[in-house]
Order: structure tokens, then C-alpha cells, then sequence
């Protein structure tokens, strides 16, 4: 999955980090790609962890993990930060998911009847970035799969989403159907847990 | 000459009544004004509407005032990792408003510089739309109204006797467009310096949109989710 | 003129000076009352003129004077700027004016069929500041009174004007008609230029 | 890696049409970006709609192209001392759109930031109200869209090849709004710094802002009003 989402990643380009599963793109990113990560909570620039000697309290990204930045960094405050991606600034923003469908919608903020915690700043990330892609495993804990024809969870934002990558493959959403634009090794259509009308 | 210097949180905060809105800023618990929150934790003052993008973390910052029952209401963007409002709002103690971040934070800079309504994307086609005007531009959006308090407390790494202030690193986030936003702004300093010790270029908040300053003392600074390089 | 408006400004307080008249306030304000002085184009803090030395070409006034700034000025964009003033954050502005009228209404900035020179910052300026403060001569060059029952030229502002300030006395505008705050030294009621139906 | 950084004028404006939007920074003759008007002027394109707070002042600036008839439509706030677009004013070569300083700042922010419209009370009750939308909230206020352009040409005191940028004193004013507001945005510095020479709190313009950059040269740095203190 992380290799997918780097190998859509133009050098130079910039990119916003979710919480959760995108957080491991970051990790590996090749640094010669020069990719510029931005954090909502007011950072463009990221680059990898501190150490113990470095490490500073007022210097975290939106999970609320220590961090450090490379030459060229800034920072700023939210609704400067929040500008960059409504604004349009921002190539690549890669989310978690809960669901996602064909129509590009995604729901990752809340379960009815389980424990709140809150959009944060999702609402605003999947509107804006030039290219919005949401990582997420295929399947739940549960075996339900997690891409839908449309959501049954409340929504974070509504026909928003371009790429979707999963541990089995990597899809469009295309309005009524998703488009299979690859297949991980040895995964056949037939595992992909969708319906064959929902598929191009 | 009226200083706008306290001598402490204490002096600062001599007037805060039951029933005030209460701006603090911080992420987690990144640039939290320690000093007044437990300030106001001592006066006991109760039926706060707090504005914070968290409400406290892990049992710290406004997490203080939500262990008091202090807070009765609360307008964030994010309740994860604070266990203290979720308890209190799921018994119905506390009534919270989530609001998407970005907007959260473009509705206080609509306060702070009087700007009384705008429309965003964020939220459109979600709960969050409910109830509100939409109208389609090149894409669809809500229409948002400016968020403003009658208090906000912030903590700036420098700031001199006229308000100008400086932050360090991303300890900025929601407290300039607060220190905007906020009918009486009170600022906590690491430390108070001299009138021009902060480049005129380089200062993040000017002195005009706060009323009051002190020098803070015995911070915390936690830090909530240690993550090192490996060797 | 100049004293009376600065007898209305407190201590400490924050002051925005329009361009012409105004500016004759900020060489007459002594420094012991600590006012804070705005220019929208982006500086708080200007104090005076600077020298042939010190003298600097990105060191301007809104009306493109070249000044000085004091300890613990600062510099901003022309948004942060203007959010000042229509934010509710300065005390007091003060602007020269064409007509002022008993509504308080103002009007600064054209004169249909003559030279248009564009409203620059004025109709923002009106909005916003706790006290705006009208600076003008009592009558034009062609003596034709500047404090009528109704502006006829077109309008900078509606309803915005709190004091009046001209070469004769200081008024407020109280909506059908004037209040005479003030007279200069022996000016009278008739010398006004104003129809008594319209002075309380 | 592909680099931002151009060898000068000519190289970054390489792709300028005719009937092109362009947003242009400064105040009257204060933080104006010379060399890329300078270059404009040599390209000779045609039909420009210019987006600045003045169109040039005193014979410079943007007045530059005004002498060669290369602006067809200007939106700014203030044109006294501008002969040149006076005259081509009242000859109706040039169509003029006025708009309060204010709102004209606040519209280019909106641009860029992604705000689709807001609501403000300057000019309520004026001409400028004239075809727009009306609404009261604490006052009466109008609305505005967001103002944007094809091309923003600004000056800064320093930037480095990300495109982080530092104004000096007023030379700031609407230059960091018309570069997040401008689909492509060129930057002429006067000085050409190193990544992190501009400490990272202190930076007034993010990088990703920026599309393209380039040392400046021959700088006027004209001043319009010389004042001085007396002896």
C-alpha cells in the first residue's frame, strides 16, 4: 500500500498526512523525491522523528507525535494551514477510511452509536488537495468490506475522493462503479468482496 | 501610561465570571496557556462555554477544568484522547459542538477581523451541513458564521509590555486568530521581553489585539506522543 | 482643530489617521500619551519623520510619506491590516471629509464629474474603529457648508460618523440633527452655516 | 528535482499570453516587483486586466505598461497620481473597477485561501453596493467574492529556492495575499538566500505558494512622498 501512494507522488510535490495508516507513507519516503509534507496543525516541511538530544514539545504534527523539519521549512498558524488546502496549494492529501464509494464519498470520522472523537481536520483535507487519495485495508476487522457502493456511514466529505489504495489493489471511483487500475500480486476480481456491476 | 503588564495569571485574570466563553488556544497540548487554565481551576468560576481545538488532552490543560465540572459546553474540533469529555458528554453533562477544523479555525479569524460570514466547502454533504445555508460556487458549500468569546488565553513563547508576541515552532496554531477573536485577550509568556526586542517584521501577533500579558512560570510543556529516530 | 481631536484620544490608545487633514494630528500628538499609531498599508507604531540618514523606501504611510516607526511596532499584510480596523481593534480613526451629515454619514471620496481618485481605504476605515472622527474646514473654498441635513455627493460610509470636528466647534451627529459640542472662541449659533430645524 | 529558480525575468516569465489576469504587489511605489513589470513591458503583451492596489504611481510601476497601452482593465482601489490611467480613464481605453482597500485585500486572502465569498460592511449604503447581494447581521453588511489571477508578479526582500519569502517593513502589504491568490506566482527578490537562512517561524510566505523565483537586479526603490524630520 505505501509503495503505491509514493510511487503517485511527483518529485517536489507537496503532501498532507492523516492520521493513522497515511502516517506510514512518511516514513518512507525516499528523500530524493524532495517531497514537502505538510501537517494542519501548522508545518510545511516534515522530516522524519527527533532524537532525544533534539526532541521539542512545541514541535509536533497533527497526530500529536514529536517530529523534526528539514532546510525550508515554516511554520504558521491553522487558518494559514487550513488555507494551503482549501486554497488548493497542497498536490497530494492522503486520508485513512472507515468506507469508501464509487461515487468518491468517504466516511472516516464516526460511528453512530460508538464513541465520539471528532472530525478534526479531515472535513477540510478531502477538499482542495489537486489529488485526494484515501489508504485503507480492504476489509475490516470484521471482514466487511470497507468500498462501497455508497456509504453507510455518516460522511466526511461527498463525491471528494480520486484514488483509493488498499492492501489488494489500487481503484477509481468513477460515479456508479470503481475502476480497478491494478490488482496486488496473485489478487484476482473474484476477492475483491464488490458486486461485478459496481465494477467497470 | 496603563500597562497592559500583570504581575501573574491571578492579577490578569481578576474579573472571569460564571457563564463566560473561553477561547484557549494550543493543539493537544502544543502552546496551552498553563498558567491561566489552572488560574481559573483555582477561582472555581463554573458554566464555561470553552473554544479550544481539543478541550485538553490526556488529563492535562483544559482537561483541569473539565475534572472540576467547569465546563458546560464546548465547541472543538477533535474530543480523541480526552477521556474526561467524552465521560461528561456522553452523560449529557456537557453539550459539545464539533466543528471541522479548518472552519473552526477560519470562523475565529472571521471574528478577530470582522468578517461576519463565509462560505466553505468543508462539511458539505455531511452532518455537519445540517441546518445550514448551502449555495454552489464552483463547488457546493455552507455557509459559516465568526466565532469570537468573551475571554482567550493564549501562551506565546516572547511577547513585550504592548502585546506583540512571538511563537515557536508549531506551538502558533489557533492563538494568533484567538488573540483576535477574544473580547479580552490575556497572554502567558515564557518570557517578557522589551519593547523592540521582537523584530518588527517578524512579529506574529501585534500588540493591538491584546489587552493584557504576564510572565508564565513552571510550564509542563508535555509532550503527548514521543517519537524518536531510530539509532 | 488639531487639539480638539487630540483631547478626545485616551492614553495609550490606538489611532488610525486618514490621508490630508489627519495627518496634521500625528505632528502635534505628544509622545507622553503613548498613542499607537496604525497606517493601513501595513505598520503600527509610526512616530514622525525619519532623517536623511535613517530614511527608508519601504518605510511608508498610507498616503506614501516616508516616516519613522518606534519600539514595539510591527509590520503586517494589508489583510491584517484592514482586519484591525474592521475588527473593532483600533480606538479611533480619524478622516478628512467632503461632507459629513446629521445621520452620520460620510462623504470623502468623490465628486461626480470631476478627477475620480478611487475610495482607497476610506470605506473600509469608517467601519470598524470604537470612535471615527470627521476632520474638516467648517466650509468649502467656495463656501458652501460641509455639515448638511443630507450628504448630496455620494457616500463613503452610512451612518458611521461619531464626532465632528471642523475650524468652528465639535459636533455629534445625532440622526435628524446636530449637537453643538463645542464652539470655537467666539464663533456663534448663526455662523454655522446650518438652518437651526437641524441643530438640537 | 525540479527547480523554482530562474536566472532572471525573462526566464520566469516565460509563458505569458496576451488577455492574461495579473495581480501585481505594493503600495504606490513601496515593495512594487520591477523587474517583472520591466520585463512585461519588453514582451509587449497586450490586453492585460491588472489586479493592484494602485496601477503605478508617479509614472512607474505598473504605469509603465499603462504608457504602452498594454493594460485594457484595471481593478485597484486608488489611482490618484497615476496621470496615465486617469487619462486613459476618461478616454474609456481602460475599464476601471473601483473596490475599498479593505475588501480588496480581503478578496484576494479569500482567493487564495479558498474561502468561496464573505460578508463585509465597507461600502454599505455606497455605490459599491450597487448589484450585490445584501445582509444584516450586527450591521448591515454586502457580499464579495474572491479575487484571483492568472499571474501575480511580487517583490521580496528575501527568498530562498522553495519560495519562502520575507518582506521589510511596509514593502509586505498585499504581496503575500496575491501570491497565494495567483495561479502562478513570480517572485523577484533582492536577495537570494539559502533554504533555512530564513528562520522557519519567521517566514511570511510558505513556499507552496510559489511557483517561480529569481534574483532581481537595477532596483529604482523610488520614494514617492520624502518627508523628514525637521533639524
Amino acid at each position: 500500500m505505501v509503495d503505491e501512494v509514493i510511487a503517485m507522488l511527483d518529485d517536489d510535490s507537496s503532501l498532507n498526512l492523516g492520521i493513522g495508516i497515511p502516517t506510514l507513507v512518511a516514513e518512507r519516503i525516499p528523500s530524493r523525491k524532495n517531497i514537502w509534507i505538510h501537517s494542519e496543525n501548522g508545518v510545511l516541511g516534515v522530516s522524519g522523528r527527533p532524537t532525544e538530544e533534539s526532541v521539542s514539545p512545541t514541535l509536533i504534527n497533527a497526530g500529536k507525535e514529536t517530529i523534526s523539519v528539514k532546510p525550508g521549512a515554516s511554520y504558521f498558524d491553522s487558518s494559514t494551514s487550513f488555507g494551503m488546502i482549501r486554497g488548493g496549494h497542497i498536490d497530494v492529501c492522503v486520508l485513512g477510511g472507515m468506507q469508501v464509494d464509487a461515487e468518491g464519498s468517504l466516511a472516516n470520522w464516526m460511528i453512530p452509536g460508538k464513541k465520539v472523537t471528532g472530525m478534526g481536520g479531515a472535513m477540510d483535507l478531502v477538499h482542495g488537495a489537486k489529488m485526494i487519495i484515501v489508504m485503507l485495508t480492504h476489509f475490516s476487522k470484521k471482514g466487511d468490506v470497507k468500498l462501497l457502493h455508497r456509504c453507510t456511514l455518516p460522511l466526511t466529505g461527498k463525491k471528494v475522493v480520486h484514488k483509493i489504495v488498499t492492501d489488494l489493489g489500487v481503484f477509481t471511483p468513477m460515479g456508479d462503479k470503481f475502476r480497478i487500475d491494478k490488482l496486488a500480486d496473485g489478487v484476482t476480481r473474484g476477492q475483491l468482496g464488490l458486486a461485478e456491476e459496481w465494477i467497470l | 501610561m496603563k500597562s497592559k503588564v500583570y504581575e501573574n495569571a491571578a492579577a490578569a485574570l481578576f474579573d472571569l465570571q460564571d457563564d463566560i466563553s473561553l477561547m484557549s488556544g494550543g493543539f493537544g497540548l502544543c502552546g496551552v496557556p498553563e498558567n491561566s487554565i489552572k488560574e481559573i481551576r483555582r477561582q472555581g468560576i463554573k458554566g464555561i462555554h470553552a473554544i479550544s481545538n481539543n478541550i485538553g488532552n490526556s488529563g492535562r490543560g483544559l482537561a483541569w477544568l473539565l475534572k472540576e465540572r467547569q465546563i458546560s459546553a464546548a465547541t472543538c474540533s477533535y474530543v480523541g484522547g480526552n477521556p474526561d469529555l467524552e465521560e461528561q458528554m456522553l452523560a449529557g453533562e456537557i453539550d459539545v459542538t464539533l466543528v471541522p477544523q479548518g472552519t473552526f479555525s477560519e470562523r475565529i479569524r472571521a471574528a478577530g477581523v470582522g468578517v461576519r460570514g463565509f462560505y466553505t466547502p468543508a462539511g458539505y454533504g455531511t452532518l455537519v451541513a445540517e441546518g445550514k445555508e448551502e449555495r454552489h460556487f464552483d463547488v457546493p458549500c455552507i455557509f459559516e458564521l465568526p466565532l469570537s468569546a468573551d475571554f482567550a488565553i493564549i501562551k506565546a513563547e516572547k511577547g513585550d509590555s504592548f502585546g506583540n508576541l512571538w511563537f515557536k515552532e508549531t506551538a502558533r496554531n489557533f492563538s494568533p486568530l484567538m488573540a483576535m477573536a477574544g473580547k479580552v485577550t490575556v497572554v502567558e509568556v515564557e518570557e517578557l521581553v522589551e519593547l523592540g526586542d521582537i523584530q518588527p517584521e517578524n512579529v506574529h501577533v501585534a500588540g493591538v489585539f491584546v489587552q493584557r500579558i504576564y510572565q508564565g512560570k513552571d510550564y509542563e510543556n508535555a509532550i503527548e506522543i514521543p517519537k524518536f529516530a531510530e539509532k
